[in-house]
């Protein structure tokens, strides 16, 4: 396996998806000539021409309609927003278009759509460019929401959503781009969605988390061993569908838990997290369920205000303090 | 003879307004006068130079007779299937909100006349009138507005999302805008794909204002797709009058700002309205790109069938006025003259056309409920994933 | 003290709201001439004039953000969405600007804007017009949300929204429109946002809920009376700013709760409250909390399909039954 | 004498292009050839008939010889401030995007100087000299984006959200396009509140073809809103040009589908910026609503301070010549031809603003970081409130 980036990952995916199958093609801002806003179409515009990577107008709304269209029309669109910021903009083709037109069609029209792009707050970006969106697209029936944290999902999860019938988000981790890990170079590897993924195996507290979190995470594991404690890290990848068995198997196996998120805490994932283990893992519980988010305000562009509203290592491990009663 | 045949088929006409839901209200039966020199004057401004004086001759184009007794056969389908409708809501087989087309049938006969079966349609929520054009059957859209298994949608979908796959039908939108940039994308499909094909999209003149509709011009003319872009003017959004939610009066002027080409077509007179169409189509299939296509029509009915015909938007006198324009009794009154159409074939289709509606009724009502447990089919596309797609526990 | 319908209550506060303070307009499609689309704002047009009254194109991203600027300039906005549905094409304008302007800005420029309008399913409506729409926006910080369910509710909280300094959205209940309630008619009558109200006192149950499943909730209530089970029903009222104090308070009276909300499971109201309670309260719960929810599906239109995939009264009645393992 | 004088204005402007952040990719001061027939011939497309051939003495209009070199000031103030600005980007001193605006100062520091005090001023992200136009301190201005509680935003907003209620600015907004429903919304508020003010709103070309934009100038026009669009087309949105995202080039004609009155502006002109936005600013007041003003002009830089000055979209010759008309030169040039500012009352001047901007620096560093109680400050406008607002846990 090639040691490759985040970024390089994805852009495997779409070249591959491309090659193999002529009815993807890629929209958005600067994805053509640019070469991507953040690179992640590098030399797709050359290698596969015009209609194929194709440069659009600033106009979230309108081009977001437009893969909802030719994917209910046959074609495997690939929107890219420039940032999941924006896409805002285009929720009422997301939510009102996409995620409604097989079952208002009771099955006539699927949308074989994937919305992409970076998600999260990067570096000082201030409020409107801060923001980690999955939960809102993860709340409507009809979407599927992946999240993937490392290169290898990266790939393997971009690729199955291109594959996917259903019209799928990708939030990538605007601070991932340039991580680098092992990639599979096998053309038809991909990550089904759906399919959650222990990251550490561990057996004192289950820490539940997905996308840069997962880092975050996996260092605060890492601070806890040297203190004897033993956490597993469960990385969600996708979040609809949720791999929710493999939730209850690691609640089951250490029964203390501690949720962890990059964006807000109302309506967020760890929420729904939260609220599910309760339900169908109460007895298996011996501490309440914890959450990590980031401070529930816009984000600040001051540096230092902006490092203590972001979730962070220190957050998450005296969350697992907590939970273990300590 | 000419003028006799006219006379009855405006009779014919009068009574399908005599049956619309709104009949009721509407006292007295507009007179035979739209061609009589007493009709009250147009609004000038409404009528524009676009429409070319024809002769009756010439208003016919390339069509032939029985193509012609066709769009009479669906001008009056439509409108005895939607009388049919207001009924069957009327009494509460129909629930949900229920736009008729009644008034407006020429714009979608008339410009998907212009049509191939393999080209697209797609619209807003007042569609009822274009599923039938694109050929679906009545009783699947009837048995559709009645929520049941048989319809369109699998009952799923309702008066306002109607779709049928088959017949290139591609529905039936609730958001005001929200059809047109699915519409670009349709056509984007069919440049990417080189079909030779054209996608129609829809809308009423209050969508003009949205910002969906300026964004999907703009592309469509940037990267010149085969979408034809007809705007319903019937003057009203709802109870807002056009003038009161635009500061330009010309929606076809609209298209200057994407360098598009843009036509006015009376949208009370089906023939113009293939013959602006066609015009298009051409130029969609010759690769020139967009047309904004402004049709100039009006509702005789109130915006939904909760809604008042008249009221504080518009006057009793002013529906009446503009029903003297009665798009069927224009056509039916222009066959007569010609001589292409008698008195006894009008009657003879008009009898047709009721009881196909009539028919839609019983299928409709027949057509079983659907089967509870298609509350979670067809969410997504498959229903065996990897993990847990739903979160009601229910399921 | 009167009793007047919900839709009077509404049209009362913004009577009143506009008589005391010159710079409360409201805006929206329908809202003028045609008395609003639901008859909400019925004779403001004739008492207030053309300012103060306004018909919009439609247009709901443009109209939101005017809304918001002119809020950021020192007017109080009361903007209406003719359904909540409509809301998406706005989102940008409420979640970018009206929720983070006070922030990015450091206390510079307030955004007193009321954003407005029906919320939820009616009858038949299919999949577009037929969503609970409040989670989403109780997600963002800078906002605040309310869902009155009864007509005193919907008078005080919709006048404490107007008179508030922040963004505020008022959830109104499409179906409640035409329910009947006493109303105070003291000028300064209002409902403080962040505060519940408990809407049937209990002793062995919680239902803890908003908006038109309040009374769901006292339906299934009184049905579980003639079983013997005194359930309290507390009605948020307001979800943020929300009242945890009394939800605490209910929770440690019955140790056993239900949730109830007109929406989507995934990121619900819900979800949150689930997640706040087994965390604050973890040692008070007897029995995992449960939810009722929609189905989550996109809402059919057939009359039976829609009837099941509404929460019902049943649905409580069955969850109550579990957590008092019945 | 005059001649020498340009010589010599065009020494400082030379410098100030040196030491712009680009100055090291760009080998080579262009030459005074400027004003010389051997200036490369521009892009017939791109100049318009829209300015008038006016003499140098005319191009002044009614502006004093005081205001003449103020005018001159901010120019250069505007220059050598974000000089300092990107020096500090480079060494970290500023984090986040960082858009410059040199090259397109004329645009802003014309406008702008047609206003009031009490008229606003909004705009998307590249803001710096819009806010130092409106009289926002310099010393402000660089603490925001240093990110220090000394700020104009009180290190909240950076770059691309500062704000001056005080000096009604208005921001400093980050997604394209979502300023101008706002200050739509400023400009309904100055109606509703009968106040003699007018609401200047800026936006890239690439803003244009947004929904926002359509929807906001058919309001604006429809109900007279006092409002002037100011778009400033630099040719380029990131690295898209204009021609590849519009499917029409001229962007003052997109104000005909609103019937709203619109002008071309030489954006490189800070004269013609004054002249037309003056003409526009009276119509506003004089309740005759909004107008679109079209400044064409160009950026010399990378889109923002991490991207390159010329890459693929623009190459490095497209640059230079676009800095044979670097507004600074321009306005120096005609002020010394006039005898109106002398190489030393330019050299003074200079020395000033670099003197400021140099302060600003220092006044930046000191300031300190803000207080991290901070963090949950003006999220919203009261403290207590019933309930619990934050949902983190953590407060
Ligand atoms: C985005 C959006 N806003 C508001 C509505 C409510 N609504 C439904 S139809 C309508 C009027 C539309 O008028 P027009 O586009 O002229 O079409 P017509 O009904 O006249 O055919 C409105 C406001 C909606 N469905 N979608
Ligand atoms: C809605 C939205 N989409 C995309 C972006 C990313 N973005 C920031 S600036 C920009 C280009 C804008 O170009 P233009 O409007 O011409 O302004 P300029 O940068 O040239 O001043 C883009 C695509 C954004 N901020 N907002
Ligand atoms: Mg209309
Ligand atoms: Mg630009």
């Amino acid at each position: 396996m090639a040691v490759i980036t985040y970024r390089e990952a994805l852009n495997q995916a779409l070249a591959e998806e491309m090659d193999r199958d002529p009815d993807v093609f890629l929209m958005g801002e600067e994805v053509g000539v640019y070469n991507g806003a953040y690179k992640v179409s590098k030399g797709l515009l050359d290698r596969f021409g015009e209609m194929r990577v194709v440069d659009t107008p600033i106009t979230e709304l309108g081009f977001a309609g437009l893969g909802v269209g030719a994917a209910m029309s046959g074609l495997r669109p690939v929107i890219e927003f420039m940032t999941w910021n924006f896409s805002y903009l285009a929720t009422d083709q997301i939510w009102n278009s996409a995620a409604k037109l097989l079952s208002m069609s009771a099955g006539q029209f699927k949308v074989p759509v994937t919305f992409r792009g970076p998600n999260g707050a990067a570096l000082q970006l201030a409020a409107q460019h801060s923001q980690a969106l999955e939960a809102i697209y993860a709340h409507f029936p009809g979407m599927k929401v992946v999240v993937p944290g490392t290169p290898a999902d990266a790939k393997g999860l971009l690729k199955a959503a291109i594959r996917d019938d259903d019209p799928v988000c990708v939030f990538e981790g605007e601070m991932l781009y340039n991580i680098k890990g092992e990639v599979p170079e096998d053309e038809d590897y991909i990550v089904p969605l759906g399919v959650a993924d222990v990251k550490r195996a561990g057996s004192d507290v289950s820490i539940i988390t997905h996308g840069k979190m997962v880092h975050t995470s996996l260092q605060a594991a890492a601070a806890l061993e040297k203190d004897g404690i033993d956490a597993e890290v469960l990385d969600l990848r996708s979040l609809r569908p949720l791999d929710v068995d493999a939730i209850l198997a690691t609640v089951a196996k250490t029964n203390r838990v501690v949720l962890v998120e990059e964006g807000w805490p109302y309506g967020g994932i760890t929420a729904t997290v939260a609220a599910l283990i309760q339900e169908e893992a109460f007895d298996h519980l011996d501490a309440p369920i914890l959450r990590v988010t980031q401070a529930d305000v816009p984000m600040p562009y001051a540096k230092n205000l902006e490092r203590i509203a972001k979730p962070g290592v220190e957050h998450v491990v005296d969350k697992v303090n907590k939970v273990l009663y300590r | 003879m000419a003028e006799t045949q006219t006379k009855k088929a405006t009779k014919i006409v009068a009574e399908a307004e005599d049956q619309a839901p709104e009949a009721a209200a509407d006292n007295g039966v507009p007179g035979d006068y739209a061609n009589s020199p007493s009709a009250p004057p147009q609004d000038s401004s409404w009528e524009r130079e676009a429409k070319p004086h024809l002769t009756s001759r010439e208003r016919l184009q390339d069509l032939g007779e029985e193509e012609l007794r066709r769009i009479m056969y669906d001008m009056l389908l439509a409108r005895r299937f939607e009388e049919k409708a207001a009924e069957a809501y009327s009494v509460a087989k129909i629930g949900g909100f229920c736009h008729l087309y009644i008034g407006q049938e020429a714009v979608a006969i008339g410009a998907i006349h212009a049509l191939r079966e393999d080209d697209y349609v797609m619209t807003a929520y007042r569609e009822h009138v274009h599923a039938l054009q694109k050929r679906v059957d009545p009783n699947a859209i009837m048995a559709e507005l009645y929520g049941r298994s048989g319809g369109c949608s699998g009952g799923k979908g309702g008066s306002m999302h109607m779709f049928s796959a088959e017949h290139n039908y591609l529905g039936g939108h609730g958001i005001v805008g929200g059809q047109i940039p699915l519409a670009l994308g349709v056509a984007w499909k069919i440049k990417y794909r080189k079909e030779d094909r054209v996608m129609q999209v829809y809308l009423g003149e209050a969508a003009v204002n949205q910002g969906a509709f300026h964004e999907s011009l703009n592309m469509a003319a940037l990267w010149k797709l085969p979408l034809l872009v007809i705007v319903e003017n019937n003057r009203f959004g709802m109870g807002t009058a056009w003038e009161r939610a635009s500061s330009l009066y010309d929606i076809s002027q609209k298209a200057s700002a994407y360098a598009m080409p843009s036509a006015i077509a009376d949208g009370m007179d089906v023939l113009d309205m293939y013959r602006v169409t066609k015009e298009a189509v051409a130029r969609a299939r010759a690769g020139e790109g967009p047309t904004l296509i402004e049709a100039r029509t009006y509702r005789f009915v109130g915006h939904s069938m909760s809604d008042p015909v008249h009221g504080v938007y518009r006057t009793k006198e002013d529906v009446e006025v503009a029903k003297l324009n009665d798009p069927i009794r224009i056509y039916a009154n222009l066959l007569a003259e010609l001589n292409i159409l008698s008195q006894e074939e009008l009657e003879k289709i008009d009898a047709e056309v009721k009881q196909i509606s009539e028919q839609s009724l019983e299928f409709a009502d027949k057509s079983p409920e659907p089967d509870p447990a298609e509350l979670y089919r067809d969410i997504y596309a498959e229903e065996d994933v990897n993990g847990r797609l739903y979160f009601d526990g229910r399921r």
